[in-house]
């Protein structure tokens, strides 16, 4: 078994207008700044994907990775739980010309449901947002005295996610908060595609540290030395690059 | 020339079916002899319920490490790329649809795709183990099984007598006599072996054989090695 | 004399609750601080929202490693013992009970307990982040904030007019003015500065001030260092 | 921080009378059963604690480890998934004879269960059991047009687990398949302690490889060169000791 993809535009090619993709990363960090460039590339070439439904739990930054993916206009609903940042000027403009939608769901919320999706669980009950307008229209129940609202899970149909190392059956590690949603949004998409700092052979990773089960990865394709979010937008980068 | 399949010919019919790659779960018993009939060439990657995925064979006597153990509490050894988790991870890989394969022993399969392999009824001590997760999230879910009872009544019946591990879950059943498909609610006869008639098939099933097709191409001949 | 407490001193006092070894989160922005001021030979252990337990201060600029940052999206150090985990095991810590304190900033409190500190109304791009599920599960879910708001107006009120976090979740507020409890209801005065005249802090307090005592006697000084 | 616990005695002391036990492991792999040991010592010694609620995959083997605890008369109740085993004579005898009491759950909805406990979602649907006897009385819900049970949570005043590496922390590494209910248990009980082949100081366990976070636990006793209950029932062992 070798699940490597030789290139980003390999690993980004079957994904389709329309399609629900869950991409990793708190902010920039564990954010699969590469793969997000690659799928810019393909609409810029092809006009394809468009229409996509996003899972992150921002809305970008700057003018790279989710953030130039909606500058695009690639997105067309954002699933997230934090839709602010240092410099969120591209989505701010878009939802407030109503070019863009968005379901603002808590961080903890939106981490459960993607794992519920993950792990073959439709619905479950949580405290959090009771009593608030995110709990609007969703059902309530007591357990032991105390309400809870019902909330359902989130899968995708691509996860794209950035990992530390990985083997060729896709096991995966993360380095430090790099991981965050990277594992969840592997268990909950029919695909999963991770870009790696390193691929190494199976056994490369001791059975015992693999964070991510290779069951949940369905390829890999490797990226040394993976750009920071926080740093381009720092040296004021633009994807793809303002030529004058 | 025999007139049923070993155990072991019944394992190496399902094994031929477990494509390179696959995810596969094999049931305590009977089913994990499975694992052995891989086709030259192929690798599945074996999940047992107790957060192991990519175990190989047993270790040899005297070597076992009571740490390494598969859902049967046999001891495993581990092949390269494989990974530990806990039981909440192995049963989101059971229930959460990423396995390709679960392959179940039974008392009783329905025509329903009903599935009986957990309790014979009230007596004596209850124990369900993962059973009533694996029928749930696999994408496949396949039985192996005698085609009949030891005492020769029919296993493949209209509905399950036995208390029930699970509803419409099974879609293929590979018994000592024939390969079975369930669709529809209906036992669609794939295979058979070619020393048993179909009428003869039909007497020791307890509910109706299908056809997909032609009765003289609808049904291919069940050959495996002698073993 | 001040006529109210700095943020640094607000913070210092609700840093003086914190026991050693507990688990604590603070919230983005102001709360941060109350790191700062953990008494001498106390050590908590911080939780992020987004997978880290233990961390340190801010790395020394140009030290910054932009894979280890907190729920703020700021650079962190580790501490020994520190540990990574996804997501949903962070807000499992959280949901679960077993953080000891989240202490966290307040637009209002009312005094059923309701928290308002996610959104001002319906203008501009909402965002929620782990606010509404920090105020539960944690032990003891606390406020600091200034007593009022930039132009006069309570904070600590009746009923929260602005869109709530949380619904009876507050336990204990820390202002620039006094430390109030919440108990059954009620707004509590604990500690007030010695400045102020408990009717000059009820003027300020949309909601009545109660006493747990004589009034002699229940309401201690609310004394910090100059920060 | 230091919550390193002397002894096996001290470290069970506070286990009262009627409470509700965890104990980790799959069979005898990640069973904790020097900490079980010390329980059934104290009981000997003292009368308590007895009429536990136990939570375990299985109904122990042999006469060591749980079987052992359940041989005292120590559990009223179990919850577990596969009482059965190579020797399961010990709770066959006292289920029969309607001197213990079983709550039979299936192994991935007891997973799930306790997971929801360490979690704080009181209650999720599943697939598992739907139809059977084990789903009688639970609530059913359609979602997406497929039938799902209502489960609870399930939460211990203690668990008793078995970890490899622990800090003074209590951040826990387990040994390969040992790892199984242990880390989940830590989350569902108000204490938990871990008996630790080897306690480290913090630092000691690399923080991307640490398995369970040490606000799971809160104490640790180190036993180097714990039993393993399989090689225990080879050679027939019983505790305590059979004297003749």
């Amino acid at each position: 078994m070798d699940k490597r993809i030789a290139t980003l535009a390999e690993a980004v090619a079957g994904i389709e207008d329309g399609a629900v993709v869950m991409i990793g990363g708190f902010g920039g960090s564990g954010a699969p700044i590469e793969l997000i460039h690659a799928l810019i590339d393909r609409f810029i070439a092809t006009g394809s994907p468009k229409n996509l439904t996003v899972v992150n739990n921002n809305a970008g930054n700057g003018h790279v990775g989710l953030a130039a993916l909606i500058e695009q206009g690639m997105v067309a609903k954002l699933i997230c739980s934090f839709p602010r940042s240092a410099d969120p000027k591209v989505f701010t403009e878009l939802y407030l010309a109503g070019r863009i939608a968005l379901e603002l769901v808590p961080q903890g919320t939106l981490a459960e449901r993607i794992r519920a999706g993950g792990a073959g669980i439709p619905a479950f009950y949580t405290p959090t947002s009771y009593g608030t307008d995110l709990a609007r229209g969703k059902p309530v129940e007591e357990f032991d005295g105390r309400p809870y609202v019902r909330e359902r899970w989130l899968k995708a149909d691509v996860a794209l996610i950035k990992a530390e190392l990985g083997d060729h059956h896709g096991n995966l590690t993360f380095r430090m908060a790099a991981r965050n949603f990277n594992p969840l949004m592997a268990m909950a998409a029919a695909r999963t595609i991770a870009q790696v700092s390193r691929a190494v052979a199976p056994g490369g990773i001791a059975p015992e540290e693999v964070i991510t089960p290779g069951i949940f990865v369905q390829g890999i394709v490797e990226v040394p030395a993976p750009a920071q979010e926080e740093a381009l937008n720092r040296a004021d980068a633009h994807y793809p690059e303002v030529t004058e | 020339m025999t007139s049923k399949l070993s155990n072991a010919q019944i394992a190496w019919r399902a094994a031929q079916d477990i494509a390179d790659g696959a995810y596969v779960n094999l049931g305590i018993g009977f089913p994990e002899m499975v694992a052995k009939f891989q086709p030259p060439g192929r690798q599945a990657v074996f999940h047992t319920e107790n957060g192991v995925l990519g175990f190989g064979e047993a270790p040899a006597p005297g070597a076992e490490d009571w740490d390494l153990i598969n859902a049967g509490k046999k001891a495993i050894t581990l092949k390269p790329g494989a990974a530990f988790f806990h039981h909440a991870d192995s049963f989101a890989m059971v229930r959460g649809g990423h396995l390709d394969v679960a392959i179940l022993g039974a008392y009783q399969v329905a025509e329903t795709g009903d599935l009986a392999n957990w309790s014979t009824g009230p007596k004596g001590v209850p124990a369900v183990g993962g059973a009533m997760d694996l029928v749930h999230g696999a994408k496949r879910v396949a039985v192996i099984t005698d085609h009949v009872t030891k005492d020769g009544k029919p296993k493949l019946l209209q509905a399950c007598t036995l208390p029930l591990t699970g509803v419409g879950c099974v879609t293929r059943v590979y018994t000592s006599l024939a390969v079975i498909d369930i669709e529809d609610g209906h036992f669609v006869l794939r295979e058979k072996l070619p020393a048993i008639s179909f009428d003869e098939l039909q007497a020791l099933t307890g509910a109706t054989l299908h056809l997909d097709g032609p009765a003289d191409s609808a049904v291919a001949d069940l050959i495996t090695p002698e073993l």
